[in-house]
């Protein structure tokens, strides 16, 4: 089913180290990529792996060695001792911002153009080694856009966000994947969501339970949409029949057996055809940049965040622009020339024809869904911009006796008060509330140590196992 | 079977865990005939047959509970062979290989299984896990385990030093994970035995030296985005806490002027009043539920370190 | 002299802190006559004489501080002529230093002084630093900021490279520290600039290659407990969080029969909600205080490595 | 003034890595060290940094490499290339935990003890070289009793309380270092102190304004005592002339000018005579082990908690007599056989004779505290089981504008009030509320790796800088 080239239609990760986007890729297409437009015609039918350079708007394929490995020929062997006789001045490189910039225009390749910034250098061969290597990644970077292409992943994806991590309620890899292991998750589980991330803990679970699980998404019905944007990037439409949809405001009404028969699942399943994925597609037009949690700001500039009303906060921060700009062809934020074509908007196109049947159809999904719900479920997974402890304390009559349930939240706080609500309803074993600490490091020969900047938080995580209230005695041994 | 998701009731052969108390769990084999004793009292395996999992029992000195295993919570409970691989670093290296259902994974050694069972929940069932044992009694323990726990399907147990012998794979995983004390003396194996279309590879070491060796020998075989990382658990403990609120006299009682008038010293005064409010209890005390970090936490298991092998890059 | 605890009223040739906003401060030498441009408009320096530290000046567009400088400030304010020490880390070395009021100290390279201001407040009056400085500008620039504050007679700043030419220090300091690219080069001069009696030393380096060296030529050069160390702060910034309360209908509001009769979807029922109770603002909204750790952190500044020669070891 | 050999009456540190113990050196004296007699005549006239075994009760000077380099001899050189081999048995070693025992009664050394373990380990000789290092380093800790003897520092006094950091409130020497420099304390200056850290801050505090400063101890007058065991393990009574004891009860009795004249102090410096820093010595009888912040226990234990009075919470916990066995000479731990005479001791005998006399002095010691404080103070510490932020906000009148304040918390929680207060109460700059993440490293050839167990939290400091509430403003220039 895997194609090993890249097809028209494909979600594809351009990616670098630490740095990834996607785009659909599709024939005579335009996307952004870092303010700069660019042809994608000429990835299709390249092999997943291989790697470009950006070259005029062109993407140009790179043979042998990959991007990070690009040597920089003789220069870094001529260095100084140490920085004793530097002067720090902007008189010590002679080429101007102008002279850069019009050798872009000419369409010099980055590395001639790193070459040049090197020769008119004053300073550049007095420096120590390690000041040269620091001097040449950093132009690098800046000077050659290359980039590998990769059939996209939950770990890929993740990248997408490091710019707005807020957009995924600041969820790190360490906490992410910790949430997947403590929510139990499998082939076949049957797992209630909530969250508030873009989609990306729905489509990781969704890629863990396979086709014969389901996920039902609970949706709080004071809430204008949920946004699923991930779910495209992963290319998961095929599995949609796997995922429902049901507002959090009519759990209550599942206790109610007149409303909702406890109907077969598998029946309906029969009758499901597979486009029928759309039905949920109504939570999934309008894409949500806001973020609660952000609209409590430092003390110092409170009372701007205080006049915010929540439609307001709801409507996004001021990062957003420049975000949207880099997500290319994802959501909202359709760059300027290209055919609007996503997923997500081909959904809105196929709503539209026969409201009446939609309707139709998400009535069937959400009594389903109700179904799935009242036979219980093997996992809850909390992460998302709402009060977790009301929810999770609703949701605990639906899961099995030792289920495993994970709320995430960026605040410490929110989880403090769900597990005194657990502990005190006697509601779950091996509760742990736990944050990570997560480190990268720079490996190199004679400059190895922990990255310069870290993450300062990824959010905190609250486990338990769900437990039986009520002890079934049994005769002690005599 | 007792680790699969579709499994509520305890069977005959499946493996329970009795919890006895915050991360304290005992693994249990259910037998027909067998009793267990635990610090609560003995268990009659019998009893524990068609109960649901998540059921309290009733023992003659307290409660226990029949919990289904899950790969964390075996982690926490199985026996020790070696060390082994805990959650936090458990979970990055199942997300960083980019492991779901069907992975194929290479695992080198297979240790005390820690990590096995989280991959093979993952991959599982058509997924397959081979795994790699030096240690004889080792591997054949974890044979047993695994085919105890429902994954037979799913994996394979070798009896192999991979650093000497190779993995003996060509092109099959998708990924290949690394606890080896010199894991850079078996990366080009390791590196015949990814798919044509490339995959991903981690390395776990304790020592930073280990580290460097490995991430040189990656480089030099064309992995690419090497990254080295660490990962730690904080947990936090809530606590019911209380500090002792300090007296102040309000402006009146300062100038009293019949204290002033008898010359008591300020100090005398002073001392009269903590034993009075003392005797109030809890009054003086300002109370609040604080998150507090465990005094004590690991503060380095390894470093894992994660790279990819580009189609590109295979041969 | 601004930084003597007895100093409460801004003099001429005062170093004082024009603080503008959180970690933004602008030192100044107060000069008659002289005016200096803020953001919030112009400071005469006649203004600013005589007046107490911490005095609230109102300028044309906002107000600014006047404070004290403090070592701690002073690292937040300085010129940068060299990547810097941070409080952290100074506080960490001050302490396992053993360095109090008449300690003598030896300190390679000075840089900008971020540490040395603070090890001179703590060995004042009658202690001494002799700071060392392989680069000829930067030891002028700092010799001139030492003596405007008032540190003069504290202080001997060298103009060399004590990894070539050593300390030509003979048994006569505390304590030892080094901030230098090959600290190794010069643990014997350090050796020998130690009191009979024995001291303290202490090797900052970011990397882990260089610890190890270091640490090598440290237990060749017979220096006992030592101990390397990393220190990292991590700040909270206070937050009013809210996080949306989800609506859950009461049992009573479910079973309305008129909704059940008019067939109306329950999802068609649940959209009409939302924009109803988001008219009231903020009433469905969890309000809390929260403690959140600033997102970006450094991750790491350099290690520390501290080791004691005691007098047994000093020949 | 300071010697360079050991005298009689000198309170001595024995120290190895990570571990200190303080015991004051008298002539025919016996201390329990590691539940060993222990005779410490021998060190009277050694030069410090001395190191020494202990044999059989007695010290035995160790000439030439320290006990940390102690070399083992050939049996490290044999190893083998990895574990796989080996079985984790009991029966590896043939030596009992009897015949070691006999050993040590027959007075081998540890070393010796350490290489017959070796030669009769069956699986030794099959080890990694690195498993081998790693079993030597835990034979050797345990069975040679090797140490330093220093001059106590508080770097040196902080390692004694690492198995009971309770008693200091957590603080750790990131913390503690950090406390000291945010202070801005110097020669000279004039500090104010609230602290329940066995007079750890206080001694501090003490050593850095030197002998031109003042520090005033505020004490809650519904607090029976406060303990400054530290100033005794540093020696400190020669500076007792510059610690005040205050009331916070009569803080506000300050602000009345009838009850508290503004003295000059200078002249009651001169009627002041040196052992007058016994005045403050009311303080300094009783030894409190109790720790109000530990009255808060796990949810799990909370019942027990929550019914302890706030007497007994007072009397310490569970853990108090294993460390009081180790104090040795300090406080209320008097090893047996030995002469009652610590300083401490020796305060109280002298307050005896006198008792009016006595109070006079405390009475006058305490204007003249008044005196400092109305005067107004360059800094202020808060590091105790006290609720701070009342504390804090009374004291803020007493501080010059621009001086330093640092309070110091074992939890997260009661600084996040505080913050707020000052923030509310615009009282103060610079306002910064951190935690520290403190590592320690094994750096060894060929094993280099952060240390296998660490500290999960030093406590919490919040700190800032008092500002002026109400602006001058000055002409904008023309």
């Amino acid at each position: 089913m895997e194609h090993d080239h890249v097809e028209d239609g494909d979600q594809v990760v351009f990616h670098r180290e630490g740095w990834s986007r996607v785009f659909q890729i599709r024939r005579k297409r335009q996307v952004y990529l870092d303010k700069t437009k660019l042809d994608v015609d000429a990835l299709i039918g390249q092999p997943y792996g291989s790697t470009f350079e950006v070259d005029r708007g062109k993407l140009v394929k790179i043979e042998g060695p990959a991007a990070s490995e690009l040597s920089l020929g003789e220069t870094s062997s001529d260095t100084g001792t140490d920085n004793r006789n530097l002067l720090d001045l902007d008189s010590n490189q002679k080429m101007s911002k102008e002279d850069i910039m019009k050798m872009k225009y000419d369409g010099i390749t980055g590395q001639k153009i790193i070459e040049e910034l090197i020769e008119n250098s004053e300073t550049f061969k007095m420096k120590t080694e390690f000041s040269q290597a620091k001097y040449l990644k950093k132009k690098k970077k800046k000077h050659i856009p290359v980039f590998t292409v990769m059939r996209p992943t939950p770990r890929l994806v993740l990248d997408i966000f490091s710019k707005d991590p807020s957009k995924i309620c600041y969820l790190r890899a360490d906490s992410l994947s910790q949430l997947l292991s403590y929510s139990n998750v499998m082939y076949g589980s049957k797992v209630a969501v909530v969250e508030t991330c873009q989609g990306l803990v729905l489509s990781c679970l969704l890629q863990r339970i396979g086709e014969a699980g389901k996920i039902v998404q609970l949706i709080p019905s004071n809430t204008n949409a949920v946004c699923r944007q991930v779910m495209d990037y992963l290319g998961f439409a095929k599995f949609m029949e796997n995922v429902y949809s049901f507002p959090l405001d009519e759990l209550s009404s599942l206790k109610d057996d007149r409303s909702f028969p406890s109907l077969n699942s598998k029946y309906y399943d029969k009758i499901e055809t597979n486009e029928d994925g759309v039905s949920s597609g109504q939570y999934n037009i309008t894409v949500s940049n806001g973020s609660f949690c952000d609209g409590g700001e430092s003390l110092t500039s409170n009372e701007n965040a205080e006049a915010q009303g929540s439609d307001e906060a709801f409507d996004g921060e001021s990062v957003a622009p420049d975000l949207t700009e880099e997500y290319g062809d994802c959501g909202n934020a359709e760059t300027e020339g290209a055919k609007i074509d996503s997923g997500m908007q081909m959904e809105v196109k196929k709503l539209g024809p026969n409201r009446e049947l939609q309707r139709q159809r998400r009535e069937k999904r959400q009594k389903e869904a109700g179904t799935i719900i009242t036979e219980k479920l093997d996992s809850l997974v909390i992460a998302c911009k709402y009060n977790p402890t009301p929810i999770l304390m609703q949701m605990l009559s639906y899961l099995h006796p030792s289920s495993s349930v994970v709320v995430y939240c960026q605040h410490l706080e929110p989880l403090v008060e769900c597990y005194t609500s657990v502990k005190d309803n006697h509601a779950g074993l091996q509760l742990k509330l736990s944050e990570t600490w997560f480190r990268e490091y720079q490996i190199l020969p004679q400059r190895t140590h922990p990255k310069i900047n870290m993450s300062g938080t990824g959010g905190y995580l609250f486990t338990f196992i769900t437990s039986q209230s009520n002890s079934e005695s049994f005769a002690p041994q005599s | 079977m007792s680790f699969n998701a579709n499994k509520h009731n305890v069977g005959c052969g499946d493996t329970v865990l009795l919890y006895v108390g915050y991360d304290n769990m005992l693994p249990v084999v259910v037998e027909k005939g067998k009793t267990h004793q635990t610090k609560f009292g003995a268990v009659k395996h019998d009893d524990l047959i068609g109960k649901q999992f998540g059921t309290r029992l009733q023992c003659p000195r307290g409660w226990i509970y029949l919990l289904r295993p899950t790969p964390e919570l075996w982690t926490l409970s199985l026996p020790h062979r070696t060390q082994i691989l805990y959650t936090t670093d458990i979970s990055m290296v199942i997300f960083q290989l980019d492991l779901r259902p069907g992975s194929i994974v290479a695992e080198a050694g297979t240790g005390s299984g820690s990590l096995s069972h989280a991959i093979l929940r993952t991959i599982a069932p058509k997924g397959h896990l081979h795994t790699f044992e030096f240690h004889k009694e080792r591997s054949e323990k974890a044979r047993e385990e695994f085919h105890l726990h429902g994954h037979a399907q799913c994996v394979t147990v070798t009896h192999r030093d991979v650093c000497g012998e190779g993995f003996q794979l060509e092109h099959t995983v998708d990924a290949v994970f690394l606890d080896l004390p010199k894991p850079w003396e078996c990366i080009l194996s390791a590196k015949r035995a990814m798919k044509k279309q490339g995959g991903r590879i981690c390395s776990f070491s304790p020592c930073i030296e280990q580290v460097q060796r490995t991430c040189e020998e990656l480089s030099a075989k064309k992995f690419t985005d090497i990254v080295t990382m660490e990962c730690l658990a904080r947990h936090f403990n809530l606590q019911y806490a209380k500090l002792q609120n300090v007296s102040f006299k309000t402006i009146d009682e300062t100038i009293d002027p019949q204290a002033e008038a008898d010359s008591e010293p300020p100090v005398k005064k002073a001392n009269v009043t903590p034993s009075s409010r003392d005797r109030r209890g809890d009054s003086d005390m300002h109370h609040f539920t604080s998150a507090v970090p465990a005094i004590n936490m690991p503060g380095h298991t390894g470093f894992l370190t994660f790279a990819t092998l580009t189609s590109n890059d295979v041969n």
